[in-house]
């Protein structure tokens, strides 16, 4: 009953933080586009523009669902729903603080990358079912580049579990308690590429979600708005929204991952603000880079992946199963 | 490029297609003048401006036409004269072509620079009849001729013959007109 | 096998500059001129729409209705229409319509106005959802309270109406004398003649 | 999938890039058809906003036909509007004054550098970039608001005549022109080093869509697509008209016939142009601004002319055949997009979806001037 009862009251807390960022984030990022733009970004709605996502939601919401003639009705319709579960189920496993955590699974990293592959495909669940040939294009490109990008991050991410020895989310951070260079960016006695491996999971992160350099699903120039050309009203919100908590999830584990988690640079005061912090700060990283550079082409992202990414991730693991058998 | 050949050349092929019709080319004006029966001393007068260009090659003052050469061949010529400019590097241009309602003609212009520093434009004009524009196309040399054709021959309705593609281009798909001829209304 | 790491590095390093130059302009101040709350400077040669320039000294336009504007116009969108009023020197202007959607502020017809009645105007707010609104009378536009009356100059009225009563004497005076002629003429045919020279009166 | 169209051979699909697409830069519409990703076979398709300029050219007379100048090509309006004037004034052999062709350079330049810009700002935006554009955009409102207080007109500027140019320029304009200058020039290493420099941008542009010099021959492409070929050719230079002789620029030239090659030569350019502004502000001489006896209503002699100017784009000309009336008897617009899309077909073939559309923007088309 207990644990009902914690369940539910973290389910509730988990919709609400989820429901703020969702709304919050477009809103960052059209701020931080428009300052970086030398514009204000908006602005009229509420003060500093603050009411602007719940226009956006309700203009939205207003807007009639148009389904397409030749589209494949029921995947059209079940993508942007498929796009958003994954999304707010891999928040179950996230620790934000020590003891805030909605389930402690001791296999939460693998539960991570197994609902993550869904994302993608609902991607090309819905370009599919769009019946469109740009949504069909992107449809395509969204599962290639999944699968390319899952495996350095995969690899990367089995070089923090061969370091930390557990696969519980909650145990990693706890791992890199302390000063900050017990955090596995910076643990160089593990394997001198940690920082680099931090990079290749940060880009990674970076493809894995869709955003700017890597948005070869709905890149703009080319595809009209690729996989979700075709959805309207809340459709197409559900997708813009799912980008943004893959966005949270993606900061939340490289975080969790490489920075730390809840703990503090310091040692003192751990908490949920930390995690809070550090989230942010690479969710800030996100806007920037996609705001200042142009889109890699698809031929571009798998080179980087298979030529770059692939082998550093090999390497780094490589060396720290080295380091752990011979220190 | 070698401006003294191309002339040259130009110049043979222009005399060359001189004898070979020169009825067709007065026929109308006679009519013309028939016409205007009244006022005859005035068209005579007037006949040096309203009677067809003959074929040949005139060099033109640039200051005053923008051209160096100006010259006007056959139809069946305008292939030629592609080749012997293409040989020298010249580019086209543009293909153009002017509606003489009065002399019951059309007229095909097409329009050579040469891009390698030098300057130098030609004109090559091919006088085809109004009711039977054939024209063979200079497509296969000049890749560029395409589109410019194919604007030629919906606007006016001259006929490139060997042209791959034919087809509305500016205009709607079902345009029946030749929107700039003369006697096109709108 | 360098020429793979100095590609990395110099691609991470051409990214971190480009990172460095947009965190710039993040900080710097926004350059946005927020339109509806603040206006845009308009520079005196802004070529709006045309207006008719009031003269300071009678308050009354001073379009002599040449109909050059009317000429000029490539878009034929201005229509002046005018009418000889007793009293009144040269024409009168009853209305000047321009058509400002097909209008394409060339300014031709400011350029062929001698007298120098029309201008370009400031405005540039112009929003409407009916296409009426956009078939303006600029004589209206020019006397929003209601359209003056031309002065009459009392001479130039009575030397008008003298001449006017003159040119009435010598078209009766014509019209009796052809009447007469005709009927000298064509003595049997009297109703035709009588009714043809109604007709030329 | 029923709507695709499949051949028994390979498996291709028809593709229907534009009329409406983010990256046609207006109504092009490209029917493409796929292989995969791949282009088998690309073919512009036209005519979306042809509104027959050349038949208004024979109805108006020629002082009407200005305004149509400033809507062919909407960001480089006043180099057509130069072609105009310099083809009037050759027909009907009218004198300029030298400081109305010193104003029109120098307009004609800073519309050249605010084509330019947006063409950067655009074609970045292509590629997915998004604020180089309005970075871009900042510096092009600039000189909209300069050619705005000496034309009254942002786009359209219809500000030659013939014989000279409607009015005079300003001190302010002087003023303003310089301060443009000097805030401007240290924007482009900026550029460089945000866009050009990026490692994602070289890799998508660096050896893509190779247009040799011998296929810009064929296809009479000109313009930076030309020069981007390794071609000196610049109508400015070789075809000197107005009082471009008198000025000291340098031509851009890259040998590369890539995408890149091409960007590189308009970024150049407006290096080039702000050259050219600064050295004819120093050489504006006083005087009149129109000439004296230009008739009203033109009569140019009967006969053919040709003129041509270097537009934003490359060559624009223009071929008059008058018979001696007010209107034209055929007005011919040779506009230098319609020639460098036109080898689009021939170069696209074999091209990935991505790399066609990154070579297209670096066509820099614009389509009100290919529909004409």
């Amino acid at each position: 009953m207990n644990e009902l009862i914690r369940l539910l009251s973290y389910m509730i807390c988990i919709a609400a933080f989820l429901g703020l960022n969702l709304a919050y984030l477009g809103w960052v990022e059209r701020k931080g586009a428009g300052h970086i733009q030398r514009r204000t970004g908006p602005k009229d709605v509420g003060p500093y523009g603050l009411l602007q996502p719940l226009a956006d939601g309700l203009k939205l919401m207003s807007k009639q669902l148009i389904v397409p003639a030749n589209a494949d009705r029921p995947l059209y319709m079940c993508a942007p729903i498929l796009t958003m579960v994954p999304a707010v189920l891999l928040f179950v496993a996230i620790p934000f603080g020590e003891h805030l955590v909605p389930r402690e699974f001791n296999f939460g990293l693998l539960m991570m990358f197994a609902f993550a592959s869904v994302g993608g495909m609902s991607i090309l669940i819905g370009g599919w079912g769009s019946g469109n040939k740009y949504s069909l294009i992107a449809g395509a490109r969204a599962v290639s580049q999944n699968v390319a990008y899952e495996i350095p991050m995969l690899i990367t991410a089995i070089t923090i579990v061969m370091i930390t020895g557990s696969m519980d989310l909650n145990e990693i951070v706890r791992q890199q308690g302390g000063f900050f260079w017990n955090w596995n960016v910076f643990r160089l006695d593990k394997s001198i590429l940690m920082p680099v491996s931090f990079l290749v999971f940060f880009i990674c992160s970076l493809a894995e979600t869709n955003r700017t350099p890597f948005d070869m699903g709905e890149c703009e120039g080319e595809l009209v708005a690729g996989y979700h050309t075709e959805y309207g009203g809340m459709g197409f919100g559900l997708f813009m929204m799912a980008e943004y908590a893959n966005l949270v999830i993606g900061c939340s584990l490289t975080t969790v991952l490489f920075l730390g988690g809840w703990q503090c640079p310091f040692g003192l005061f751990p908490g949920p603000h930390w995690f809070l912090l550090k989230m942010y700060f690479l969710i800030w990283c996100f806007v920037w880079i996609r705001w200042t550079y142009p889109r890699t082409t698809f031929w571009g992202l798998l080179n980087l992946s298979w030529k770059y990414l692939i082998p550093f991730s090999l390497v780094n693991l490589l060396l720290t199963a080295l380091f752990i058998k011979v220190f | 490029m070698d401006r003294a050949k191309i002339k040259r050349e130009l110049e043979n092929l222009a005399a060359e297609s001189l004898p070979a019709e020169p009825p067709q080319e007065e026929a109308p004006v006679e009519v013309q003048a028939e016409a205007e029966g009244e006022d005859k001393a005035k068209a005579k007068a007037k006949k040096e401006d309203d009677a067809p260009r003959k074929n040949g090659l005139i060099e033109t003052e640039y200051a005053k036409r923008g051209t160096h050469l100006d010259v006007q061949i056959n139809p069946d010529q305008v292939v030629k004269a592609a080749e012997i400019l293409d040989g020298e590097g010249m580019t086209l241009e543009m293909v153009t072509g002017v509606d003489w309602l009065k002399e019951g003609q059309l007229e095909v212009i097409y329009d050579y620079s040469y891009p390698g520093g030098q300057l130098f434009r030609v004109v090559v004009r091919a006088r085809v009849d109004r009711n039977n524009p054939d024209i063979p196309t200079v497509c296969h040399l000049y890749g560029g001729a395409n589109w410019h054709e194919r604007e030629t021959w919906e606007m006016l309705g001259i006929n490139f013959v060997g042209h791959p593609q034919l087809e509305h281009f500016l205009l709607p798909e079902d345009a029946d007109f030749y929107p700039l001829r003369k006697d096109f209304k709108s | 096998m360098s020429g793979y790491f100095k590609d990395i590095i110099t691609g991470l390093k051409s990214l971190a500059v480009g990172l460095q130059i947009t965190n710039k302009e993040f900080l710097t101040k926004p350059i946005t001129l927020l339109y509806p709350h603040e206006s845009v400077k308009m520079y005196p040669r802004y070529r709006g729409h045309i207006e008719l320039v009031k003269d300071p000294e009678t308050g009354m336009n001073s379009c002599i209705c040449c109909g050059m504007c009317e000429k000029g116009c490539p878009s034929g969108s201005i229509s002046v229409k005018s009418e000889k009023r007793p009293g009144v020197k040269g024409k009168v202007l009853t209305a000047y319509i321009l058509n400002f959607t097909t209008c394409s502020l060339c300014g031709q017809c400011v350029e062929n106005c001698k007298p120098g009645a029309i201008r370009f105007s400031n405005e540039y707010n112009l929003a409407s959802t009916r296409r009426e609104d956009y078939i303006f009378n600029l004589l209206e536009k020019l006397h929003p309270e209601g359209i003056p009356e031309p002065e009459v100059d009392p001479e130039l009225l009575k030397k008008e109406l003298e001449k006017a009563e003159a040119a009435k004497k010598a078209a009766a005076a014509k019209k009796e004398a052809a009447a007469k002629q005709e009927a000298a003429k064509k003595e049997p045919a009297k109703e035709g003649g009588e009714s043809k020279a109604e007709e030329k009166s | 999938m029923s709507s695709l169209a499949q051949s028994h051979l390979r498996e291709t699909f028809e593709l229907n890039i534009g009329p409406q697409h983010p990256a046609t830069h207006g109504v092009l519409r490209i029917k493409v058809v796929m292989d995969g990703e791949y282009i088998d076979r690309a073919e512009p398709i036209l005519g979306y906003i042809h509104r027959m300029h050349e038949k208004m050219g024979e109805n108006r007379t020629w002082n009407q036909f200005w305004p149509n100048m400033g809507r062919l090509d909407y960001l480089s309006a006043m180099a057509y509007n130069h072609c105009y004037a310099g083809l009037m004034e050759r027909a009907a052999g009218i004198e300029v004054p030298e400081r109305a062709e010193y104003i029109r350079v120098i307009t004609a330049e800073l519309n050249r550098i605010q084509s330019h810009l947006l063409g950067f700002g655009a074609y970045i935006m292509d590629l997915g970039g998004f604020t180089p554009l309005m970075y871009a955009m900042d510096e092009r409102e600039q000189i909209l608001d300069l050619l705005e207080s000496v034309t009254g007109s942002r786009l359209t500027y219809c500000y030659f005549r013939f014989g000279g140019v409607y009015n005079d320029i300003d001190d302010d304009f002087i003023t303003g022109t310089r301060a443009f200058l000097k805030r401007f020039r240290p924007q482009i290493p900026m550029y460089h080093k945000l866009v050009t420099g990026n490692a994602i941008l070289m890799d998508r542009l660096i050896g893509v869509g190779p247009v040799s010099a011998e296929m810009c021959r064929k296809y009479g492409a000109t313009g930076p697509v030309l020069r981007g070929s390794g071609v000196n050719y610049d109508i400015r230079r070789n075809e000197p008209y107005s009082v471009y002789p008198e000025l000291d620029f340098d031509i851009p030239v890259y040998k590369e016939c890539d995408s890149m090659a091409r960007y590189m030569v308009r970024m150049d350019e407006m290096v080039q142009s702000c050259r050219i502004i600064e050295n004819a502000l120093n050489k504006l001489p006083e005087g009149p601004v129109m000439a004296e006896k230009v008739p009203k209503a033109l009569k140019p002699p009967n006969g053919d002319y040709h003129y041509a100017v270097e537009a934003a784009r490359g060559t624009f000309s223009m071929r008059t055949v008058s018979d001696g009336t007010n209107t034209s008897y055929r007005m011919r617009l040779r506009s230098p997009t319609y020639s460098n899309v036109s080898l689009f077909e021939e170069a696209s073939r074999g091209m990935l979806l991505s790399d066609a559309l990154a070579f297209l923007g670096s066509l820099d088309p614009v389509i009100p001037e290919m529909d004409r």
